[in-house]
Order: structure tokens, then sequence, then C-alpha cells
């Protein structure tokens, strides 16, 4: 299970919780769990979030693999400039 | 609506046109004899872009009427480089990368290539306020007055 | 529109009286195409009175004043050997306006008719005493400069009249006039304040003098209370204060988007001793 | 993604040769969008609202279409329904529907013979408005009776009970604030606002669209991603992606307003219509009415300090408008606004408000100027009030590789910290100050960008190469390019050539924008370099009867690995390629990706300033700009981004706003009073490249495009603050604010 950090405006979502634990080997498959396990986030993560694994910030690319033992955080969807 | 002949040198060719009254010298230059070095960047003088000399005189081109091109002579930035060489301005523009997007660079090389005919060693600050009514958006102009500078130093040199 | 080039201004005035339409005299340009441009106003006859012989002249006249072509640019001024050395505060009103590429067209008596209370060129050239001459479908008349902006945009000229030149009184002895305006950048932008000193001296003494201020009420405005506070002094610490304190009170702007009520209040005290102080200088031939 | 650790020892990377460009730029050659043009062109014109809140009852263009020489006109009829979410916004933004939203916004379009009869036609076409209430300040258009823009434009993340024109709601943060608090021994609280600014690139946008009845068309256009403005214009105009063809041209200036579309998708329906070829250029007055500024904020910041110098707690409340749509870009203003520092009780509350102004756009390091000026300038009179150094206690609270960032994640390797010191160490730091003068200091952060990026590489039958990005060269970047390439390859810059590939040409590349192009597309052309190096390599060991395993690439060359690999000359790039043909056929390299290890830049920048304590102006009399580029291919350029960005943020701070009357009109919508920094305004700027590797590029490149105009705003502020004993809280810091906070003050 990877812990994945939410951002303060989603807690109330899920229940208060800072902290969610989903299964996932990769980027995709954590949101796509995020979204099964949790389904308040639905409506966040279709809008769009990026996430950050061990300090990168992953906008997009679902492939990125995950560990268990990975720093993972939701964040705002970002856009370029 | 009848349109107005003009026949103008630019850049010592002699040339003619047919324009509507209302159409500026930019307008001429850029549709009539797709000339298009001088750009718009405003239409109200406020930016430079359009900078061209009339009878040796650094004007807006777009403040001025294609009418009143009748008998001038005009200097755009296509007669700049000579026999194929670049003037030491543009030369210079590009060795200290004076310019980022480059839509500027015409205009303020018309212009600082006036300055120079004028002044060949001027100021710092006689350069920023000659050049004043050129913008550039991109290189928060550092490079184009150490450009103008150093280009000034060489034709002081060789002349 | 039609483009017409007489050759003579009383020709210019004909096409003028006789026009059905907007008229505009083209000159230096540098506002009435971009009036065309943004369809602000688009002429049915537009004047071009570069043709007409002796527009680009500057003349020393006998009496020692000066006439001035009606489309004699600001760089032409500038570079005038003479002019500047005489009334250096009405070279450097017109200087101030808009850029190098502005200078190269724009003219002071194009300034004056465009009517606009911030009109760079204008105040130091009331300050002076200039007046312009008015050729109209009845013949020539001369009217004094303070009087032709009525108001914004608007002047006394009639239909048909178009000025023909500009004429600046000599300078004389111990004299000294200076023009400062206040914009927040240091180029290319219109005056939120602007205020002309002329004056003369005896010795130290002030003994004539004109305070005119722009951009602070609806016309360009003289104040003779301004005037009042340096004559007889030596701009001393109180005159200047006397200065401040008038031309403060001479104030009736309006707030917009280039400065409020009481920031133009504020900067007319602040030029007008400023201004009065290069003059001054000049007038005791201490500053060129 | 780090593909090896950053290379060290470069030949060609850090160099400063001429641009490829330098020559077209110079003369006049180069084609920017309106230079452009077709054989049977039309010219376009758009009609545009006066007002900036009215339901539009009737548009009648009878006189208009009878104009002679006018040959067609469009509205929003002539566009498909049904689109939703973000192609809905540009559709509505690009020529109105029901209503007009905001002074400028298109309501009717004309195509003619020449563009006066285009603009003439424009006067002749009668428009019937219901005007209705309007907004256009932020705060305003929170309150209770404020005019509702558009109901349900909010999405799920808006609490009940807020204004309609609340469009998006965002709240991070960790630790316990009032803990934080607590534990200071000066606590600051104050509320700050910045004014829309705009982009401010001085060629109005420009394009040339012939689209045909049969759903096929090209664009010419000047743009930052020619693939955004193809996906954007076939949403709009219910078009197949590659039936469109975009070619950029040459651009003049972006920064972030070129991101989008505004007249692209009229031109197109214009052409559409007439059957012909349609050119349609802005005005300067419809770029500052009818492009994106960015957003304009209002902001309360709170944060908390130990007499020692460590920040114990931070909040801010970020209040932004980004026009009569949702996308005030609050989300990275919220998430930036703390960054530079290591904070452990942190909270964001953003809010995203819809008002009648324009559609923002991005504007370079799109929030994080906003947000930096208001806390940046608290953290200022903390340092004051607690009598400390600015730059040591930055230092105090700078984050570093492994700091948990305030908007959550460990940071990767960053170079806040070698910014602050080399600030320090600059002679500017030291200079001693006269009467009405005063320093200021701020350091700001961009977190960069990848996105979805493709590169070719082609060996020239003579063993020069040819690279094809899709990544448009804005400010000398084909010089970048190239250097990346002639490294990779080890062939001298001179023999590479870098061409911006159109939309049929190469695969998709997200626009010139979030400073990813020297990262992004440089990674594809070293990555594609390298493909074709392989390739390189095989032919020669074809040649040598050996395996390719044994033959390296050095300096342009294969060469036997070792002497194991047998005894061989090396072959040149050149001499291989003249053999392509008959050895295997043309060889390329390309590479596509997403790539993630943007690392993001810090910068620090310390500015002195003079303020006439008579009228209030504020004079820049030196600048210094210090920052992390990773690694500086062209430096030139890199010092070119800083200086820039400097000067952009100076005009934003000094002089530069959006400026509407009470009848939501823009009142400033010319150059004569939008007032961006003139040549004399300035001193020169000084710059110091730092460079941290970012290990996520092969050569440690990090993007340098945006930070640099996100500290200027707060570090002038501070500088002001330092000269005359006043916080300017309202930006800008026009004369008029300027005096009074000084009367104010005595």
């Amino acid at each position: 299970m990877v812990q994945v950090h939410l951002w303060s405006g989603l807690r109330p979502l899920v229940d208060g919780r800072e902290v969610v634990e989903v299964e996932g080997e990769t980027v995709g498959q954590l949101l796509d769990n995020l979204v099964k396990d949790y389904p308040g986030l639905k409506p966040a993560i279709d809008k769009g979030v990026s996430i950050s694994v061990d300090g990168q910030i992953i906008p997009k690319s679902r492939g990125v693999k995950v560990k268990d033992s990975s720093e993972v955080f939701l964040l705002q969807r970002l856009y370029a400039g | 609506m009848s349109k107005i002949h003009v026949t103008t040198k630019v850049n010592g060719d002699e040339v003619e046109y047919l324009c509507e009254p209302r159409e500026t010298l930019l307008d001429c230059l850029r549709d009539h004899l797709d000339l298009t070095g001088a750009k718009e960047g405003c239409g109200t003088g406020d930016c430079g872009a359009c900078s061209v000399t009339m009878d040796g005189r650094l004007v807006c081109s777009c403040l001025v009427l294609g009418a009143e091109a009748q008998g001038k002579e005009i200097a755009t930035i296509e007669g700049m480089a000579e026999d194929g060489a670049l003037h030491p301005l543009q030369r210079k523009f590009i060795e200290h990368a004076a310019l980022q997007c480059g839509i500027c660079t015409p205009g303020i090389l018309v212009a600082a290539k006036s300055l120079l005919e004028k002044n060949p060693d001027p100021t710092e600050t006689e350069m920023r306020y000659w050049l004043a009514g050129n913008l550039c958006r991109c290189t928060g102009y550092d490079k184009i007055i150490r450009a103008v500078m150093d280009a000034a130093a060489e034709m002081r040199e060789a002349s | 529109m039609q483009y017409h080039t007489p050759p003579s201004f009383e020709e210019a005035s004909r096409i003028a009286a006789s026009a059905s339409g907007t008229t505009r005299f083209l000159a230096g340009g540098t506002d009435v195409l971009v009036q065309l441009r943004s369809d602000l106003v688009t002429p049915d006859d537009l004047i071009d009175v570069k043709h007409i012989p002796g527009v680009k002249e500057i003349a020393r006249q006998e009496d020692g004043g000066w006439r001035i072509g009606v489309a004699v640019a600001g760089a032409e001024m500038t570079e005038h050997p003479d002019l500047g050395r005489d009334w250096p505060g009405i070279v450097e009103g017109m200087d101030l306006i808009g850029s190098t590429q502005i200078q190269g067209r724009a003219t002071l008596v194009g300034n004056l008719c465009n009517g606009s209370p911030a009109a760079d060129g204008v105040p130091a050239l009331v300050a002076a005493g200039a007046s312009v001459t008015v050729t109209g479908p009845n013949g020539a008349r001369d009217v004094a400069v303070a009087d032709i902006p009525t108001g914004p945009g608007k002047t006394c000229l009639e239909k048909g009249e178009v000025i023909s030149a500009l004429n600046i009184p000599a300078r004389g002895e111990n004299g000294g006039d200076a023009y400062l305006r206040f914009i927040p950048r240091t180029e290319m932008d219109i005056a939120v304040v602007g205020c002309a000193v002329n004056l003369r001296v005896d010795g130290d003494t002030i003994t004539e003098a004109r305070v005119v201020l722009g951009a602070v009420a609806p016309t360009i405005r003289a104040v003779q209370a301004c005037a009042d506070a340096l004559i007889g002094t030596t701009l001393d610490d109180a005159a200047l204060e006397a200065l401040d304190k008038a031309a403060r009170a001479a104030c009736e702007p309006i707030d917009d988007k280039r400065g409020t009520v009481e920031f133009r209040t504020d900067v007319a005290g602040v030029l007008a001793r400023r201004a009065a102080k290069i003059a001054y200088a000049r007038a005791k031939g201490e500053q060129s | 993604m780090a593909l090896d650790g950053p290379k060290q020892d470069f030949k060609y990377i850090g160099t400063r040769p001429e641009r490829p460009d330098g020559w077209d730029k110079v003369t006049g050659k180069a084609r920017f969008g309106a230079d452009f043009s077709m054989p049977g062109m039309l010219h376009g014109a758009i009609l545009r609202s006066p007002h900036a809140h009215a339901k539009i009852i009737k548009i009648d263009a009878t006189k208009a279409l009878a104009l002679k020489g006018v040959k067609a006109v469009v509205t929003r009829a002539d566009f498909p329904e049904g689109l939703e979410g973000e192609d809905w916004n540009i559709q509505e933004n690009v020529m109105a529907g029901e209503k007009a939203l905001y002074d400028g916004h298109a309501v009717a379009a004309v195509a003619a013979t020449s563009q006066l009869i285009a603009r003439d036609a424009l006067k002749l076409i009668e428009v019937e408005y219901e005007v209705l209430p309007h907004v256009t300040d932020v705060d305003k258009a929170m309150a209770e009776d404020a005019p509702v823009i558009r109901e349900g434009a909010a999405d799920y993340s808006v609490p009940e009970g807020m204004h309609p024109n609340v469009v998006r709601y965002m709240e991070s943060g960790r630790g316990d604030l009032e803990k934080g608090f607590a534990e200071a021994d000066l606590v600051i609280e104050e509320s700050f606002t910045t004014e829309a600014a705009h982009q401010g690139y001085i060629e109005p946008h420009a394009c040339v669209a012939n689209l045909g009845a049969d759903g096929k068309g090209d664009l010419w256009c000047c743009t930052q991603g020619h693939w955004f403005v193809r996906q954007m214009c076939t949403a709009v105009l219910g078009l197949e992606a590659t039936q469109l063809r975009v070619t950029p041209s040459e651009i003049g200036g972006g920064f972030g307003g070129k991101t989008t579309v505004f007249i692209d998708p009229v031109a197109l329906a214009l052409s559409r219509k007439a059957g012909r070829p349609v050119k349609l250029v802005m005005s300067r007055s419809e770029v500052l009415r009818a492009t994106g500024p960015t957003a304009s904020a209002s902001m309360d910041i709170k944060m908390g300090m130990t007499k020692e110098g460590k920040i114990t707690a931070a909040s801010g409340t970020f209040r932004m408008q980004g026009g009569a749509f949702p996308g005030a870009p609050v989300d990275v203003t919220t998430m930036l606004a703390f960054a530079n520092y290591d904070i452990e009780h942190v909270h964001h509350v953003g809010y995203d408000v819809m008002t009648n102004r324009p559609k923002q756009a991005a504007y370079r390091a799109p929030g994080a100027p906003m947000g930096a000026f208001a806390t940046e300038s608290v953290l200022d009179e903390l340092c004051r009030g607690l009598g400390l150094d600015p730059i040591e206690t930055r230092l105090k609270n700078a984050v570093k590789e492994g700091t948990p960032a305030t908007f959550g994640p460990k940071f990767p390797p960053v170079g806040l910290i070698e910014t602050l010191e080399e600030a320090r160490a600059h002679p500017n730091y030291s200079v001693k100050l006269g009467p009405n003068q005063g320093r200021g200091v701020a350091s700001g952060y961009w977190m960069n960008w990848g996105g979805e990026t493709s590169a070719s590489v082609a060996i020239g039958d003579d063993g020069s190469v040819q690279v094809s990005i899709g990544t448009v060269d804005i400010g000398g970047s084909r010089a970048s390019m190239a250097l990346m390439a002639a490294e990779a390859f080890g062939i001298p810059y001179e023999n590479v050539r870098v061409s911006i590939a159109d939309t049929g040409s190469l695969g998709i590349n997200e626009p010139t924008h979030g400073s990813r192009a020297t990262f992004a597309s440089g990674l594809a052309i070293i990555e594609a370099s390298r493909e074709a190096t392989r390739k390189l390599c095989q032919r020669a060991a074809d040649k040598w009867g050996i395996d390719a395993d044994a033959v390296t690439w050095e300096d342009g060359c294969a060469k036997p690995s070792g002497p194991n690999a047998g005894e061989f000359d090396p072959l040149t790039i050149a001499e291989i390629a003249a053999e392509m043909g008959s050895t295997g056929g043309p060889i390329s390299g390309h590479h596509e990706s997403t790539p993630d290890g943007f690392g993001g830049s810090f910068g620090t920048h310390v500015v002195d300033v003079e303020v006439d304590p008579e009228t209030g102006r504020t004079t820049i009399l030196r600048y210094l700009v210090v920052q992390d580029a990773g690694k500086a291919i062209h430096p030139a350029y890199v010092e070119g981004q800083f200086q820039g960005g400097a000067v952009q943020g100076i005009g934003w701070t000094l002089n530069e706003e959006y400026i509407y009357g009470e009848d939501g009109r823009l009142q400033n919508p010319i150059f004569l009073d939008y007032r961006v920094p003139v040549a004399s305004d300035l001193p020169m700027i000084d710059t110091v490249i730092v460079e941290v590797p970012n290990p996520g590029h092969p050569y440690g490149v990090r993007g340098v495009g945006e930070t640099g105009i996100t500290p200027p705003l707060p570090a002038i502020a501070n500088a002001v603050r330092d000269a005359i004993g006043v916080r300017m809280k309202k930006l800008p810091l026009t004369p008029p604010r300027v005096l009074a906070a000084i009367k104010a003050r005595d």
C-alpha cells in the first residue's frame, strides 16, 4: 500500500483524512484506485490533479513507478506558464 | 475613393505605389512594397517598431501617411546591410545577444543608426533617452545598450 | 477622406471653409494620425500644410523675436543653434513631447491645436507671451497663444481658420525660462502636471515673471498669483514657499487614470518651485 | 526521469555563439505573424463589445454585407454548439454568445478585400445590447450583491454559500498554525493587492487562415504552441485535429499570452465562409482589451518569526480574478507563496473569482509573482521588526534538497541557498546608500515544466545535422538547441541547423511555456542525437565487420571502443553520411516523451531605488538578479531571460496596471497609458548565473524563463519601504500612491 498525502481541501471528501492508503505500482494505478477506494475524491481527480513522487512533480505521466515507501502527494492540477 | 499615386525613394531605389489617403507609410511599405521589416506594434507612435527615416529624419512610419512620402527618401531596415555585409550595429546586436524575439529589433537598429549618425559618441544616458520610444519587452534593454555602445566604439575607431 | 496639399494658407483656409464634413490640418500628424488610426476622427478633408512655402523655417525677426513655421518639427527646434539659447524653456517643453521619432514630426502648433490641457509645448509659449498668426476667410489676425485653447480638445479657431505662423517675442536682457513636467516614467507619457516659468531679473531681484501650469485645469493656466509671489524677490525660501502655495491654489484638476486631484495639486507646487529655480539661474546667466 | 547523471564537462555547452536566426532578425527578413500573405487573401476585422456586461439582443449585418468588398460576416451562429468545459470557454471567449462579458469581447467579424474596408464594415454592423450591471474588482465580485457573471460555473471545490462568481476554492497546508504563531516573537498580518498586468509582447496577435468547406485547412500564426492552437481551433470549430495544419511564424514575444487563441478560430471561420484565405491582425488596443492579461489579486498574509529569524508559521488567503471565465492561477499562487522556506506550520486558502474582464492568460510564472509580493513583503517587515538582515534570515529558512515544501513533497536538489550566498557576496549588496535611497531583497521560485515533447534529428549527406523541434523559438532557443545537438554529436555548432516543425511534420509538442523549451526539447534532442549516433556506430561497425557494441562515438567520429575491437581509423560523421544511401538508408534519431525531471529554479534579487520625496517617483538605481540555471547552455540568453524577467517585474511593480472606469471599460488600452518600462527608465541589469545541476536533465538544465519575474515585485516594494519608511501594500507603486504614503507618514 502506498500512502498518499492529500491537500487539505480534499480532506472533507474523505472523512477528514490527511493520508489515505491505496494499492498501486504506477501513478496511473494510484489514481485509479484512489477513485475506486475513495469515491469522494472522484470529482477532484476527474477535474485533474498533479502528483508528486519522492519530490518529483508529475503533472500527468501515469506510467511513473511508485513504491510502497515512496513519498506521494496529490497536488493541485498544475499548468505551465 | 480614388487612390493617390506616390513616387518615392526607398533604400535608394525609386518606387511607386497607389495608396488610399488613409493608408500610412507603414501600410504602404508592408502591403504595397512587400517591405515587412518595419513592424506595427501599436499604431500610435508609442512603440517604435515601425521606425524608418524619411529624408534622414527618424520617424514612426505608422504616423506618416503613405501620400506624404511623395518625393521623399525613405530608409528602412532592409537597406541597412550593404553589399551583403551587415552594418556594425547589426553585427553587434547578434554578438551581444541584444535581441530575444526580435520583433523590436528592426526599429531599434534604425533608431540606433540614426543616433550614431548624429552623435558618434553618445553616453549611456543619451542612448537610453534616444531609444526611449523603442519598446523592447524581452531584453530589459541591457544588452541592447551594450551592443549600441560597442558598435559606436567600433565605428569611431574605423572612421 | 480627401487629402489636400494646398500651396498657400489662403488656399488651405478656402478648402477648410468650403468643406462640409470634418476637417483636419496635417502638419506633424502625430495626433491626427493616431485619431485616424483608432477611428476616433476620420476627417472628410485632410489638409496637409507642409507644401506651403516657409512652414519649415525658424526665422529671427528684426525685433529679436522669432517666427516659427507651423510644420517645424520638435527636433528642428532642438537642433537650432540660437533658438534654445533665447528660449530654452520653450524648446525643452517641445522636446519633452514623445519619443525621438515623434520629435521628427510633431509640431508646436499641432500641440497647441490639439487643445489638450496637458500639452507640453504650450505652457512655455504662454509664459513667453507668444502669439500665433491665424489665416481665415477674412484675412489674417494675431491671437495670443493663451487664448487659443478654450477647453479640453477645443480651440477658439473658427471654421476655415488655420494657424499660419507662431511668433515668439524677443528674449531681451536678463531673462530666463524653464519648463518641467511630471510623468510616471522618464519618457513617453502625457504630462500629469506641467509648469513653465519665464522671468526677468535686475541683479538678483526678479522684476517680471509669468508662471503657467498645465494639466491642472480644463485649459493651460497662467497664474498671476504665482507671478506675484516671485516679483520683487530674490527667489528666497519665502518666495518659493509663496509660489508653491499659489500654484497649488490655482489648481482645479481632475482625478483620472494619470493622477489624482491631490497629487496634481501637490506636484504643481513642487514643479513651480523647481522650474522657477532653473529659470532664475538662466536669467542670471548661471545655467544654460 | 534521470537519464544518467548530469554531464559535467562540455565542449560547446556554456559558450556564446551567434544565434542561427540572427542574420534574419537584424536585417528585417524574419517573418513574423503579420508578415505572411497569400494570393486571393482577404482581410478580417473584429467588432467588439463596448460594454462590460450586456445581453446581445440582435446582430444585424445587412448593411455591412452590402458594402462593396465585404465577403463574409461571422457571429457565434457560425460556430458549432454543444461544447463543454475549457473548449466552451475558449469558444465563448473568441466570439460572444448570449452575452458580452467584458469591454472588448468579440461579437462579430468581417472579411473584406482590404483592411480599411473591413474596418469600415464593422461600423455598419448593428448590435442591440441590453446593458447589465458589471463588476471588475475581485473583492467586489465576491460580495453578496455582486452581479452574477455566469450561474453554474463553480466546480466541486467551492463550498456552499459562496457567491456564484467564486468558481474554484482551494485549501492546503500542514501543521498547527496556532502553535506556530504562539512560538513566534513577532507576528505580522497584512493585506495586499496587485493589479492585472499584460504580457505586453510587442507583436500583436496575427494569423492567416485558409479553411475549405471540406474541413481541411492551414493556419499560419504567431503562437507559443502550434499544437495547442490546432487543438483549440479544431475543438472550437468542430474539425478533426489533423485536418488543420498549423505553421508557426517567428514570434514577437509571448510570455504566456500566446499559449491560447483569440483570433485564430475567427479567421478560420471567416475563411471557411468566404472561401478564401483571411488575414487577421489585432491592433494594440484589441490586444490590451481582449487578450489575456494576468490575474489581479487581493491577499491576506500572516507570518510569525522568532527573534533568531526562524519562521514559525505562515498563512495566506489569496483571492484572484481571471476575468469572465474560471482559470485565475490561484492554485500556483497558493502553492508557491511560501515555497522558498522551510515552514512547519503553514496554511493557504485560494479563491478563483470571475469578473467582467478579459479571460486571463498565462503570464511568466503565472500566479507566482502576486503571492511572492505579499509574502516577501511580510518577511521583510519581520526582519525589520526584529532587526535582522534580510539575506541572513532567508538563508536561515531557505529550502534545500530534502526540505519538505510548503506544498507537500520534499525538494529535489535546488539552488536557493546558492543564490542567496551569491547575492550577499555581490558588490551591489554593499554599496552605500544616500538619502531617499533604499535597498530591497527578495527571493522567488518557479517549479518549471516538462510537457509533451517530440524532436527529431536527421543527418545531412555532408554530415551536418538537421534538428526538428516543436517548441517555437521565442528568445533565441534555436542557439541552445543547436549547442546541445553539437555537444551530443561532438560536431561544431555551425554544422547544426534547427528548424521548428509544423503540426504536420512532428508529433505533439506543448508550447514554449513553463520554462520548458531548453529543458524538454533539449532533452529530446540529446536523446534523439544519441539514437542517431548509435545508428552511426552501427554503420561503422558494419563497415569494419565488427560488433556495434565495440564502436563508440566520440568527437563526431565512430571509433573502435578499445584495442580489442580492432585497429581502424575513426570514421567521421561526414564519411558515414556520404555513404548512407548504400549502407542502409538515411540516418535519423527521434525522441518523444513527457519528461518529469524538470528541476525548479530559485532566484534572489537585490535592488536599490531612490524615491523623490516630493513627487513619489521611484527610480531604479541598480538591480541584481541571481538565479539558478542548473546548467546555462548559452549563458548570454540565460542572462537575457534574467534581465527581461526582472524588467517586466519592474514594470508591473511601478507603473503597469489595468485601469477600469466606473463604466467597466478599460481606460488605458494603448502603450501611452499602459506603461511598460522604456530604456531611459532603467539601469543595466546585473546578473549572476548559479549552476546547481538538475539531475533530471542529461546536461543538468533547469528552465530559467519564469523565475525572474517573481522576486522583483517584493524586492522593489522592500526597497521603497527602506527608502521612505512606509510599507506599500498595493501595486503598482505609482507616484500618486507613494506620495500619498509619504504624506501620511509625515
